[in-house]
């Protein structure tokens, strides 16, 4: 297998093809929705000046103008990062609003990552190595369980344990530890800029309170990844390096470590980075769950007023997202694999 | 005289469905220390599963019967297995694919590492360093040392299996098929390569091979195997040129000789399949020189000193 | 076991990192130093332009700037608050207040009459340019007069009671003149001005300044020393810091109380309450003047056959209805107008009886079974429970109820739909008020005036209604009884036609930690949701 | 290509997942079938909130009420129960639609090649990118509510899937010598398709489609406990957990009534699971690597 410079460049044309069909589809879905956003953008007029200040918003806004027209001024703005101002909050800028919903919902889809790999990882590799054994036998139907267990169930089931405990693990920080330390949130995610501020307590209160929603998106990755992990292992154990390997008497540890491991890291990594996209999804539903901030409550509430920019941008911020992981995936695994070379 | 290799009467089999095939169905063979044997048939006669049983990578699925001894080590002994202290230390393996045999994750380095720290508990420099001592041997310079496995030529990458397996110090050396994967113009080369380097370390080396042409000339022993057993096994001259098994016969037939213009034959029929317990001779169904003795098993002919044939007609040897 | 020790290195310093992580927050868990209070509100913030902002930015607007004029509640009376004082002509056509003289903004300037000239003029002249806000309270204002520094004159088209509206909780606010400068805008129509408010900028008089405004997330609120009411209310203990927390979801707000890290909570779900107060929590209940509304499509069979409206009405069960719905926070309505509103009629009630219902319901000539549609607001609770409480019930009456929930914007948008499309446009629409002045006309007119086709969501029309709304709110100034009693006529109008049902006025529990004392004029209906910090103390 | 299907069928029959999964399913679709005529309340299990609702709202689990009652005094055992009901009905829907879509469209991409086959690939990729939620949450407002909405919009991503399998499927046929000859000779496309290649790429698709059987509950679930899919009231157990969170403030039910949450979580949580045994299994028997016993030897 060979990957070459030209190969990647077709993959990134190929996204870029992608990117735009999806602002396009994106664009005249959410157009489609009832509501007008010129009405909004003109502040709910009312009274005899109404109606033309419904049409300068629309002029305003652009929605005058033929649809194809509004698509390529969207996208130029779009690529541009020129998107003006939420039209349901006044005076918040697009891209602000978006960038700071995802970072806390990326934060926290990061988090759960961070303790599900390793985990399936662990268990994937000794079921695979001792497949027909007790452990098997037990891993292999606990992951499909854990695989099938819907995310936001689980995650309702963690909030009722917290609440019984009575331990707070509701929002993205304690608003009061915000308000007595003064803290401020740019970039949105409340680990990062806690540590560029320095401010150690709501560092941690932010991460205690990441830690069941990130259980509950979890769970997902480590059922998948557990089986993932299992048939690659499976599969790299008949490899004929690791059977030379063994008839040259190389340690069984140094085989599973530097032979069998080091060969899944990139399907795992691969892997790992698709459902990563999915678990971002879930982490929008758990996150209004434990009532976090995040692009599940943007993407709600910018649908829910009528807040066209947002809404298109997030949705192709989303897709978008999925299509560079996935690109940055297979260019990464390529990295990682010494037999490519770009 | 040391034996290095013993077989008892060694089965060796798979469950596969639930259903065992037993690919090695009861080999005797025993393999002087220091010398060269080599072990000829056509695939699937069980060959490599004999090299696999000798060094230890028998997939677990594997079943195994009669008894198997490498010096004073008693590795297999009806259904058990023990390897051990043998698997690099005893005995060193070189695969047939040089090209899947070498972890693609892991520099040449690396691989002397891993191979010397697993067997010597040696450190990182002094791997270095006995890997610059061997390379030269097998004709590489240490360069290679940095190298990833996809980066060496096909050759390359069967002469850095060599100076692994020779890095071990194991005694025996298992060569299963080594000159399948490589370019034909290297294969002599590489042939060579092996025994000059079993006459430099007086290694014990069994080389497994259905190519009788190349291999034939480095060997001090020729056992020919068919489906699941030994046919013959005797010097090699005395098999080239006097084989006591029609096997044998059909299977020089097979093959050219440099220099010699002769017609080729090639042998009709299929070996039995592996799945069934036969009493006949198993060669019976392709043997052109059947007769009524052949349907029950045929005992070990001594043709002379460690010359043995398990064909009937051995001493008559009608083929001749 | 060996193979594997780099990853259970890993996950074992993960785990030690955890306990490390909690020990940590258990010895920071410290007593809160300063006076600050967190308020959770439950929407987010729309904008917080004093003069256009007619939504959920009254929450902030309402301690950052002030009015005229302040409106009691439970006096019904208008009370002085930027003015001192005020006077009207005898037609109620012209009208002096005099201003209070020793008011800053919290950028240091003045406050004078050119400021209130300046900002009722911003919020009346963008209404009648653009119908943008609730500058329309204004649109008996013909000309605003600078006396003298203190003293502005208002001269009327037609007679209104204009001490009332100048404490109106919308487009009433008194901005200083030197925000036209900080925003760099040329007039004070200019968007310039517009964005650099819902930026998050603020120059008020009130008793609190805007630190930093996150509409999605929060806003802080810092104490204004130089407001001139710290003499009056004389509260030592009054909060230092006030952080205005979006916290959207009931349950959250629940959560938080209980944490200790919301100090008032205007929103925990009301099976809750009890558990609160159990707890040591306090509860103000509001009876707020935010009431719902079940409108019927009257162009639209069949709910445009009044007996049929009729049948529907008197199937409700009110009491079921607050108690399912609302567990009880609630008044039962009777009529459109809120308990305790200026206008408010007692006994506009539909009592619950079936057998009534069914006879209008043949009276009607409706057949049945026969399928109806309900438009209602998706994201509050009681009105979901409604919804499903009212199909189970219609279904016995052999109506089947189509749901239709919807946000609140989509749900205007469908709603007026009544005027253009009455067909496809829901037979019933549940919709919520709330007053932007003290005034029943406030009511009917949004709601039931043939001009209003924005919130009108009956489709109603009657000139005999029209005409007697228009002509209570000219007597207003001059007569308010008479106004009043001519308001009741035309709500016994509606209640006959049976236009729209009243189905409960809201009773909104106000939770807050017992470290915190407030006083119940503390939180007024008329600025619903709007806490007067200024009364609240803090004692740690 | 049936005589394989028995085979993969009656070992996975041997595996005690295998069967039960097989036993889950039967009872669910046992349920879904019989479901109005075994609860006992079905009118509550369609929505009704019954007369005495201020009695009988939030009981716990009794002899009369399995399940307890919800907070609108319904009983929760009807809802989870008719629940079972929709489950199944929007899983198979789903899964069919797409399915066919999918096979449609993957074989003709392969088929037919050129500006087609772009076009086609084009439209896969972009309906991959999209979440199902995102689009959910849009078709929610333009379509309304209802079941509609969440089959809808777990179509529109599903089959991209399908297609994406089937035509890297069909493209291996395609290149075979028997087609292209089938093709030289002037045998109709339909023909061909029918004939050469939907034979050949359907069982994988099939195996895939049977996998993701749990896949699909799952997110309609999540789909309508955002409350974008069908309406309220309706039994369906995304909507009953959704209720359940956020009805009654949700803290209720967390610290009086956990049964609320319970209870269709795990009717959720099993018939998923369910299906995924039987898609686990059923792919163990097709990829034999993982089938056989193992332990390390070295």
């Amino acid at each position: 297998m060979t990957i070459s410079l030209n190969y990647i460049f077709k993959r990134i044309i190929l996204a870029l093809c992608v990117i735009v069909g999806i602002v396009v589809f994106s664009y005249v879905l959410i157009l489609a929705t009832p509501g007008d956003p010129a009405v909004k953008w003109a502040g709910n007029p009312r009274g005899p000046g109404a109606t033309r200040a419904v049409q300068l918003a629309r002029e305003e806004l652009g929605l005058d103008k033929p649809i194809y027209v509004q698509v390529a001024i969207f996208m130029y703005n779009f690529f541009t990062g020129n998107l003006g101002f939420s039209i349901a909050y006044k005076g918040l800028p697009v891209v602000q609003a978006i960038i700071t919903s995802f970072m806390s919902t990326f934060e926290l889809t990061l988090i759960a990552y961070i303790i599900s790999v390793p985990i399936a990882l662990y268990l994937g590799l000794y079921s695979a190595l001792k497949r027909g054994g007790i452990f098997d036998s037990i891993i292999q139907p606990a992951s499909v369980v854990l695989a099938s267990t819907p995310t936001y169930w689980l995650a309702t089931l963690l909030l009722l344990a917290f609440t019984i405990s009575k331990i707070s693990v509701y929002g993205t920080a304690s608003p009061r530890l915000i308000a007595e330390t003064e803290f401020n949130t740019i970039t949105g995610s409340y680990l990062l800029d806690s540590i560029l501020q320095g401010n150690v307590r709501v560092f941690v209160d932010s991460l205690l309170r990441m830690i069941p929603p990130a259980l509950a998106i979890s769970v997902y990755p480590i059922g998948a990844l557990t089986r993932l992990v299992r048939v690659l292992v499976a599969e790299s154990l008949l490899e004929d390096y690791v059977k030379a390997s063994i008839a040259l008497g190389v340690e069984r540890g140094i085989i599973i470590r530097h032979f069998v491991v080091r060969s899944i890291i990139p399907s795992l990594v691969q892997i790992s980075g698709l459902s990563f996209t999915y678990s971002l999804i879930d982490a929008m539903v758990v996150e209004s769950i434990f009532g976090r901030r995040g692009l599940g409550s943007l993407l709600i509430s910018a649908l829910n007023t009528a807040d066209f920019k947002i809404a298109i941008t997030l949705i192709a911020f989303i897709a978008i997202f999925y299509i560079i992981v996935n690109t940055l995936v297979d260019i990464l695994q390529a990295i990682i694999d010494p037999r490519v070379r770009l | 005289m040391v034996l290095a290799i013993v077989m008892e009467n060694l089965k060796v089999g798979y469950i596969i469905e639930d259903e065992v095939f037993w690919a090695v169905k009861g080999v005797d063979l025993v393999v002087e220390e220091g010398t060269t044997l080599c072990i000829i048939g056509e695939s699937g006669c069980g060959k490599s599963t004999l090299a696999s049983a000798i060094t230890g990578i028998l997939p677990p699925y594997a079943l195994t019967d009669g008894k198997l001894k490498l010096f004073d080590h008693v590795v297999i002994n009806g259904q058990l297995r023990n390897y051990n202290g043998i698997r690099g230390k005893i005995t060193a393996y070189i695969p047939q694919n040089p090209g899947t045999s070498l972890n693609p994750f892991l520099t040449v380095e690396e691989h002397f590492y891993y191979v010397l720290r697993s067997n010597f508990k040696s450190d990182r420099e002094f791997s270095k360093k006995i890997a610059m001592e061997i390379l030269p041997k097998v004709n590489l310079d240490s360069s290679v040392l940095e190298k990833y496995p996809h980066e060496l030529s096909g050759g390359m990458q069967q002469r850095v299996i060599i100076a692994l397996a020779l890095a071990t110090n194991a005694q025996i050396l298992v060569a299963d098929e080594p000159t399948s994967f490589i370019d034909a113009h290297l294969r002599l080369q590489i042939i060579e390569l092996l025994g000059r380097l079993q006459r430099e370390f007086k290694k014990t080396l069994i080389v497994i091979t259905h190519d009788l042409l190349t291999t034939s000339t480095i060997c001090d022993y020729i056992a020919i195997m068919y489906a699941g057993k030994i046919m013959e096994v005797g010097p090699r001259e005395k098999v080239l040129r006097n084989p006591r098994h029609p096997y044998t016969k059909m299977l020089l037939e097979t093959t050219p000789i440099l220099g010699v213009k002769k017609r080729l034959k090639p042998i009709p029929g299929e070996p039995p399949s592996l799945g069934k317990e036969y009493q006949a001779c198993l060669f019976l169904d392709r043997c052109p020189y059947k007769s009524k003795e052949c349907y029950s098993d045929p005992q070990i002919q001594v043709i002379e000193n460690s010359h043995f044939s398990k064909c009937w007609k051995a001493l008559e040897a009608p083929w001749l | 076991m060996k193979p594997l020790r780099t990853i259970y290195i890993v996950l074992l310093a993960v785990f030690i990192l955890v306990i490390i992580l909690i020990a940590l927050l258990t010895m920071l868990h410290q007593p809160p130093r300063s006076k600050i209070v967190v308020y959770a509100y439950n929407d987010d913030i729309t904008g917080i332009d004093p003069s256009l902002e007619d939504d959920t930015g009254l929450v902030v607007l309402g301690s950052i700037y002030e009015t005229l004029t302040y409106y009691n509640y439970t006096t019904g009376k208008v009370e002085p608050r930027l003015a001192l004082s005020w006077e009207s002509s005898e037609d109620g056509k012209e009208w002096i207040f005099h201003l209070r003289r020793d008011v800053v903004f919290h950028d240091g300037t003045p406050f004078n009459a050119t400021a209130v000239k300046m900002s009722i003029e911003r919020a009346r002249d963008i209404y009648r340019e653009t119908g943008r806000g609730a500058g329309y309270i204004w649109d008996a204002v013909d000309e605003i007069i600078v006396v003298d520094e203190y003293t502005v004159k208002f001269k009327l088209k037609y007679p209104q009671k204009l001490d009332l509206l100048a404490s109106a909780s919308y487009a009433a606010y008194i901005f200083s003149p030197s925000a036209l400068e900080k925003s760099g805008a040329s007039s004070i129509y200019d968007k310039a001005l517009e964005d650099w408010f819902n930026k998050g900028n603020a120059i008020g008089t009130g008793p609190y300044k805007l630190i930093s405004y996150d509409p999605t997330r929060e806003i802080r609120l810092e104490k204004f020393n130089k407001w001139w009411g710290w003499s009056v209310v004389n509260n030592p203990y009054a909060p230092d810091v006030v952080i205005i927390k979006i916290v959207k979801e009931p349950p959250a707000q629940y959560h938080g109380l209980l944490a200790g890290e919301i100090d008032i909570a205007c929103s925990v779900p009301r099976t809750t309450i009890r558990d609160l107060v159990e707890k040591g929590f306090k509860v103000i209940n509001v009876s707020t003047f935010h009431n719902f509304v079940l409108f019927f499509n009257t162009k639209r069979y069949p709910t445009n056959i009044s007996y049929f409206r009729l049948a529907i009405a008197y199937a409700l069960n009110l009491t079921e209805i607050v108690q399912v719905a609302v567990y009880g926070f609630a008044l039962e309505a009777s009529g459109v107008i809120p308990h305790g509103f200026p206008g408010h009629v007692e006994g506009l009630k539909y009592n619950h009886n079936l057998e009534t219902s069914k006879k209008y319901l043949e009276f009607s000539g409706v057949k049945m079974p026969i399928k109806i549609e309900l438009l209602y607001q998706v994201d509050y609770e009681e009105t979901r429970k409604f919804a499903e409480l009212f199909k189970s019930r219609m279904s016995e009456l052999g109506i089947e109820v189509e749901l239709n929930p919807q946000d609140w914007a989509r749900l205007k948008d469908i709603a007026k739909g009544v005027w253009t499309s009455p067909e496809s446009t829901p037979h019933l629409i549940l919709a919520d008020w709330w007053p932007t002045m003290p005034s029943p006309f406030d009511y009917l007119y949004a709601m039931f005036h043939s001009e209003s086709k924005e919130w009108n969501f009956a489709g109603y029309e009657n000139p005999e209604f029209d005409s007697l709304i228009e002509e209570a709110l000219t007597l207003e100034g001059v007569n308010y009884t008479r106004a009043l009693e001519l308001y009741k006529d035309a709500q016994i109008l509606l209640f006959e036609e049976a236009v729209a049902v009243g189905l409960w006025d809201e009773i909104r529990p106000f939770t807050y930690s017992s470290r915190i004392e407030m006083p119940q004029e503390a939180l007024n209906p008329m600025y619903t949701f709007v806490i007067r910090f200024e009364l609240v103390s803090v004692r740690s | 290509m049936i005589r394989r299907s028995f085979i993969i069928l009656r070992r996975s029959l041997r595996k005690i997942r295998f069967k039960i999964g097989i036993v889950i399913s039967l009872v669910a679709i046992f349920l879904a079938i019989l479901a109005p005529y075994i609860v006992p309340r079905p009118q509550e299990g369609l929505g009704y909130v019954p007369r005495d609702v201020e009695a009988r709202r939030l009981l716990p689990p009794s002899i009369e009420h399995i399940f307890g009652t919800d907070s609108l005094g319904r009983d929760l055992f009807s809802r989870v129960i008719m629940g079972t009901r929709t489950a199944l009905l929007q899983v198979f829907i789903v899964i069919t639609i797409s399915f066919l879509l999918g096979l449609l469209l993957g074989a003709i991409a392969a088929y037919l090649r050129g500006l087609v086959e772009v076009l086609l690939n084009y439209f896969t990729e972009i309906f991959m990118a999209m979440p199902t939620i995102v689009i959910a949450l849009v078709l929610r407002l333009t379509l309304g509510h209802g079941i509609h909405v969440t089959i809808s919009s777990l179509i529109m991503t599903w089959w991209a899937w399908y297609a994406r399998i089937a035509y890297v499927y069909a493209r291996g046929v395609v290149e075979l010598d028997y087609v292209i000859l089938a093709r030289l000779a002037g045998l109709h496309s339909l023909k061909i398709l029918h004939r050469h290649i939907v034979p050949n790429i359907i069982q994988p698709l099939i195996a895939q489609a049977i996998t993701d059987l749990g896949s699909v509950l799952l997110e309609a679930a999540a789909i309508n406990f955002l409350g974008l899919g069908v309406q309220p009231g309706y039994p369906e157990w995304g909507v009953i957990l959704y209720e359940s969170v956020f009805y009654g403030g949700g803290v209720e039910v967390f610290t009086q009534a956990p049964w609320l949450i319970v209870f269709p979580g795990v009717f959720l949580l099993l018939v998923t699971l369910g299906f995924s045994l039987i898609g686990d299994c059923l792919r163990e028997e097709i990829d034999p690597r993982l089938r056989r016993r193992w332990r390390l030897w070295f």
